[in-house]
């Protein structure tokens, strides 16, 4: 997910809220061929995600593109953004009612490391998010779709100059993040289960994640939301739960004060001469 | 904005208009939307429209109609200021029946102020305490010292809790705790959560390391019991006992937790299983939770006090409604007992496998 | 009547916040995500010196205004230096902490609990009773707000904060202490929620963390936005009609499960048509960008 | 005595050297060019000097005083005056406000914006008469209230001007201000010039490509390549140095040829 935002964010430094509406939707989506109609997950899985990217790019399309054309800057974007996420989630909530949905019920299979406890689906979201990733990666670097992305993101003043279509390539962006977003979407709703406003929290979650991983560099993103989930577990073993929220947050401020180009970013935040 | 104050005026020229015929009005002050909004309509807001109903087939108070008009206060105070004026104000109801506890606090002084009955099924006693307020629902405190006694009554040494950070399950853990330390019982760890957490491994995990026999679980919306369980045998924490909340048995908790649910041991207000297949069950499709019973009763014994009390005096009504005995419904015969809080008991009650419930005593 | 008394006196608290936010956002260009909390730290102040030291609103206001300032100070040092988004997270992260503090100090906040039974506002030994003497005064002190705001703004001051948000590096080397003047106004914000709070304090005589979550903070954006930024008539308008909207929607008889997901998809909806068509709100001057 | 100086600046951006030991004068009440190719380093010169980049190394001297630990507002205040290539105008404001912005009277104080003293309210309004006699004399008295976006670009650029002016700076950063305008437009802005020299006293760093107008304004020129001052002189002898006509002239008199 986090990964999701930042090539998004990085690309098209959206404040990309609107991520949490195409999370939903595609948690929704997996729902209703799962646990609904009863797909085999080799159908729904696809469809999921190409329908989040549709939605994404759609979106994309039908919003983002326009508003630039209009000159629209980060700020109006940035509402725009939060509207369609306020928009889907009571549309969901109308469609599919607040009760929380499932497509399975009961515990996972347990493995036993010695002291710790995994469950089957910590593994598959460890492999998943290391293969997701590593395509990620290589397309990136390999393709020329993939640099066109690293050369916007890097410099969206001269990427035209150099011969990118820069709405193409946003419009890709978007596919892609979407794409992404669905996969988390769908391991999210193996684990837990969809809620109309399941969204919105995770997008934030994971702008932290990008920003304390250091925007502009994706590792960057994994390792964030690694870190942040760390924080968030270990907090607990040092102090009464109920202050864990506030700790976690307390902690990622005091790095933003810090360190505001996150861990790994390349891109300091030196004010623009 | 000119269109939307209009529509204001509209509607106080409405309401007005309405206050001027016969009917009694009562005011539903409750959640229809957010995260809890359906498990609300199924266990508030229905069953309460369902009393109304009923009174009116039997003909109304002495003839005369019961009208209930739900407005939906999101469960937040501010709003439910608005909602009690507008209520009390426009629609002059002669009653609210509102079960959030901070939009009922919000309520009380305004209520007070015009001299309107508060009914409430809220668990925190801080209503109880109004001239005006009357609480259905036996209060928080109450159910924690019902989980210690179940405890002292299985001579259990060790036991934790994992519960929501709100207000009265705050109320019933810390009353737990204090009757716990009375018969010398530690409680070795006390986590909590923030509402609509889906992830309690971290909680978990720390209590599973204090190793106790009995794990009390308090939360306000169902399916957080369904994670809790799950997650508790993904980490293969499985305690002795588990003891929770009458909410436990809302369809939710087997959605997402399956079979895990059977065995676990719940405080429950005692519905009576007859009126449940006979009145509620046929005309709502599911079964009524001690909410659901709770939010009927609130409304039938008031509406059954206000016949008797043949004067339309909202003191009379509600002193009536306290003293009013021999009121048999969805919890079976209770009363106020001249109280302001219901004396109603828990029972203790184990999730059977395949949904049923068997009551321990 | 009642009723209407409460809406304007709902009314003017918000637009008391969202002639805040409008100095913060609509003038500074700064998306604070902290305003909702620092409303409620005013709130908690307020209501805690009138429960445990029995002052009156005098005093509880200064006690507001003087919590919320440090606290805004604070967080204003912290975040300030912080580039769009990032400032957009850092102020998120510092709401959360404050809420997590309202949640969780219990022995001063009496956490999800609340604090119950604030009496009426007392003023110099006289009380103000609920209902039209309050609103008098809650809409006395907005108005006092709205124009310390013009004042503020209709001097060159008013003229930085905006040169600071149009383009930082020109501003500075025409002589703005960029910082400074974002610290200041965020502490002249962080000072203007106190009067809010306060107000909401006595108004709501009961007070309780759910009310200041960062969702709030989004209400007085979208209040601010539908108004329109860098206008006054704009900070009145957008609050009226996210109050009264959906409260005129309980009169056509649309109240119950669905309507309330209906009015919110709505007022998303005009969030997203409003940026496409006007982005400067109904009655603004400074379209977002 | 030199009003500004600076001494061995070296700048670089991961890794590429943009600046390497730049050190000149600029002598007071004079027109001191800097000239060199695109991406000599011009600009960052200026950024250096007008503190909105910090220098691995070297200083920066104001009438005296050393500058580069100062904020960007700290040096503006001390009279150094900066103009950017693109006007950079505040598009949000009006043509007035946009000229007041670069005022730093008493009222751009908050707590004076409340209290407007007789002291700041007197300042205020002569700033006010001040500021539109500035921009009447570029022609635009008229549209003081008009959005600044709404103006063509020569107007912009002249406003940006008018803006820095208003600072009543001692020391004027010009960054190519004659790009993008015509003839008369550079006419009228060279003529503005001398007589800001002449009759203000004012002194002038320009960076310009324009050779015309560096030769027929200033008095001194320093010749910027690839991050070194590469020849510095009066105008009339830089003209025929060697690496002047190499860096410019020469291919211009290609340029005329074809």
């Amino acid at each position: 997910m986090a990964v999701g935002f930042a090539i998004i964010y990085n690309t098209t430094r959206v404040f990309h809220l609107a991520h949490g509406a195409v999370l939903t939707c595609a948690a929704y989506c997996f729902y209703v061929t799962v646990a609904v109609s009863g797909l085999s997950l080799l159908v729904a899985v696809p469809i999921t995600v190409a329908v989040a990217a549709a939605l994404g790019c759609f979106i994309e399309f039908c919003v983002y593109a326009p508003l630039r054309r209009r000159g629209a800057g980060p700020a109006a974007l940035m509402i725009a953004s939060l509207g369609l996420l306020v928009l889907f989630q009571n549309l969901f909530a109308i469609v599919f009612s607040t009760d929380i949905r499932t497509v399975r019920s009961g515990g996972l299979s347990i493995f036993q490391f010695g002291a710790l406890t995994v469950t089957s689906l910590h593994i598959v979201i460890a492999i998943v998010t290391v293969c997701v990733f590593a395509v990620l990666q290589l397309f990136l670097t390999a393709t020329k779709q993939g640099r066109a992305i690293r050369a916007l993101s890097d410099n969206p003043q001269l990427a035209p100059v150099v011969g990118i279509e820069v709405e193409r390539t946003y419009l890709l962006v978007t596919a892609i993040g979407s794409g992404l977003a669905a996969v988390a979407a769908i391991l999210l709703t193996w684990d837990l289960g969809v809620q109309p406003e399941m969204g919105f929290l995770i997008v934030f979650y994971s702008a932290v994640a990008v920003v304390v991983g250091g925007a502009g560099y994706l590792p960057g993103a994994l390792l964030g939301a690694v870190a942040f989930g760390l924080v968030q577990q270990l907090s607990i073993w040092q102090l009464d739960s109920r202050w864990q929220n506030g700790a976690v947050f307390a902690v990622v401020l005091i790095f933003l004060a810090l360190r505001p180009q996150g861990l790994f970013g390349s891109r300091l935040n030196v004010r623009r001469a | 904005m000119k269109a939307s104050l209009l529509l204001v005026l509209a509607g106080i020229a409405y309401g007005t208009a309405a206050a001027a015929q016969e009917p009694i009005k009562i005011g539903l002050s409750q959640i229809a939307s957010g995260p809890y909004a359906d498990y609300w309509n199924r266990q508030v807001n229905k069953p309460a429209m369902l009393a109304i109903d009923d009174r009116n087939a039997k003909g109304g108070v002495n003839g005369r109609k019961v009208v209930g008009i739900l407005e939906d206060n999101k469960g937040d105070a501010t709003t439910g200021a608005a909602v009690a004026h507008k209520l009390i104000e426009i629609d002059k109801v002669n009653a609210i029946f509102v079960a959030p506890t901070p939009p009922a606090l919000a309520a009380l002084p305004i209520a007070e102020a015009a001299g309107v009955p508060v009914l409430s099924t809220s668990t925190s006693p801080k209503i109880g305490q109004s001239p005006w307020g009357a609480v259905a629902q036996p209060p928080a405190d109450r159910a924690g010292i019902g989980y210690a006694k179940f405890v002292a009554e299985h001579g259990l040494k060790h036991v934790a809790s994992i519960a929501e950070d709100n207000d009265s399950v705050a109320i019933s853990v810390n009353a737990f705790r204090s009757a716990l330390a009375k018969s010398g019982i530690e409680l070795v760890d006390a986590e909590t959560y923030k509402a609509g957490s889906q992830d309690f491994t971290a909680q978990l995990t720390k209590i599973r390391a204090a190793q106790p026999e009995l794990l009390l679980m308090q939360s306000a919306s169902a399916a957080s019991y369904g994670f809790i369980l799950k997650q508790m045998a993904e980490l293969d924490f499985r305690p002795k006992y588990i003891i929770t909340y009458y909410q436990i048995t809302d369809p939710q908790v087997r959605q997402v937790a399956g079979d895990l649910v059977n065995g676990v041991y719940f405080l429950q207000v005692p519905v009576d299983a007859e009126w449940n297949a006979r009145v509620f069950k046929p005309r709502m499709g599911y079964d009524a939770d001690g909410n659901g019973a709770l939010a009927y009763d609130a409304l039938a014994i008031y509406l059954d006090a206000y016949a008797k009390a043949g004067t339309d005096d909202p003191k009379t009504v509600r002193q009536t409604m306290l003293d009013y005995q021999g009121y048999k419904g969805a919890v079976g015969a209770w009363g106020y007992n001249g109280q302001a809080v219901t004396q109603l008991q828990f029972e203790v009650a184990q999730v059977a496998p395949g949904g049923g419930v068997t009551v321990i005593h | 009547m009642g009723y209407l008394v409460t809406l304007l006196t709902i009314i003017s608290i918000y637009t008391i916040l969202t002639a805040s936010m409008d100095l913060v956002l609509g003038y500074a260009g700064m998306f604070s995500f902290v305003h909702a909390a620092l409303y409620g730290v005013g709130a908690y102040a307020a209501a805690l010196v009138v429960l445990k030291l029995g002052l009156g609103l005098g005093a509880a206001f200064l006690a507001a205004l003087a919590v919320t300032v440090l606290v805004s100070l604070v967080t204003a040092v912290i975040t300030v230096r912080l580039e769009g988004d990032y400032f957009i997270l850092g102020t998120f992260c510092v709401a959360n902490v404050i809420s997590s503090v309202m949640d969780n100090w219990t022995d001063v906040t009496n956490g999800a609990n609340g604090l119950y039974g604030i009496p009426p506002a007392q003023l110099f030994g006289w009380t103000i009773a609920p209902g039209v003497p309050f609103l008098a005064v809650t809409a006395l002190s907005a108005a006092a707000v709205l124009w310390l705001k013009h004042r503020l703004v209709s001097a060159p001051f008013g003229i930085c904060l905006q040169a600071v948000r149009e383009d930082e590096a020109v501003a500075s080397v025409l002589g703005n202490d960029v910082r400074r003047v974002r610290i200041v106004i965020f502490a002249i914000g962080g000072a203007i929620t106190a009067v809010a709070g306060t107000l909401l304090a006595f108004y709501l005589r009961f007070l309780d963390p759910t009310t200041f979550t960062f969702a709030f903070t989004i209400f007085v954006w979208a209040a601010l936005f539908v108004g329109g930024s860098v206008s006054t008539l704009g900070t009145v308008v957008g609050p009226a009609i996210l109050v009264l909207f959906p409260e005129a929607l309980r009169f056509v008889g649309l109240s119950g499960t669905h309507v309330a997901n209906v009015q919110q998809a709505l007022y998303g909806l005009l969030l997203v048509v409003l940026m496409m068509y006007r982005p400067q709100g109904f009655f603004g001057r400074h379209a977002m960008r | 005595m030199s009003i500004l100086e600076v001494k061995s600046l070296s700048l670089s951006f991961g890794g590429l050297r943009v600046l390497n030991e730049v050190s000149f004068a600029v002598e007071a009440g004079t027109i001191t060019s800097l000239v060199g190719p695109n991406g000599a380093g011009k600009t960052s010169v200026f950024n250096v000097i007008s503190r909105l980049l910090t220098p691995d190394a070297g200083e920066v001297w104001l009438e005296g005083q050393r500058i580069d630990a100062l904020g960007p507002h700290e040096a503006a205040r001390r009279g150094l005056g900066r103009m950017f290539q693109d006007p950079r105008i505040f598009k949000g404001l009006s043509v007035r406000e946009n000229a007041l912005a670069g005022a730093r009277i008493r009222a751009n104080h908050p707590w004076h914006a409340l209290i407007r003293d007789r002291r700041t309210a007197q300042e205020w309004s002569e700033t006010e008469t001040r500021v539109a006699g500035i921009l009447a004399e570029f022609g635009l008295g008229t549209r003081l209230s008009e959005r600044a976006e709404d103006l063509s670009f020569a107007e912009q650029r002249f406003l940006s001007f008018a803006r820095c002016l208003a600072g009543e700076p001692r020391v004027l950063l010009l960054d190519e201000p004659t790009v993008g305008l015509d003839i008369r437009a550079i006419a009228n802005f060279t003529e503005r010039l001398r007589q800001l020299v002449r009759r203000d006293g004012i002194t002038v760093l320009l960076v310009e490509h324009n050779m015309d107008v560096v030769m027929a304004i200033s008095d001194c020129v320093h010749l910027l390549v690839q991050g070194q001052i590469v020849a510095s002189g009066p105008t009339a002898e830089i003209r025929r140095h060697a690496r002047m006509i190499e860096a410019y002239l020469g291919d211009r008199h290609v340029a005329q040829g074809a």
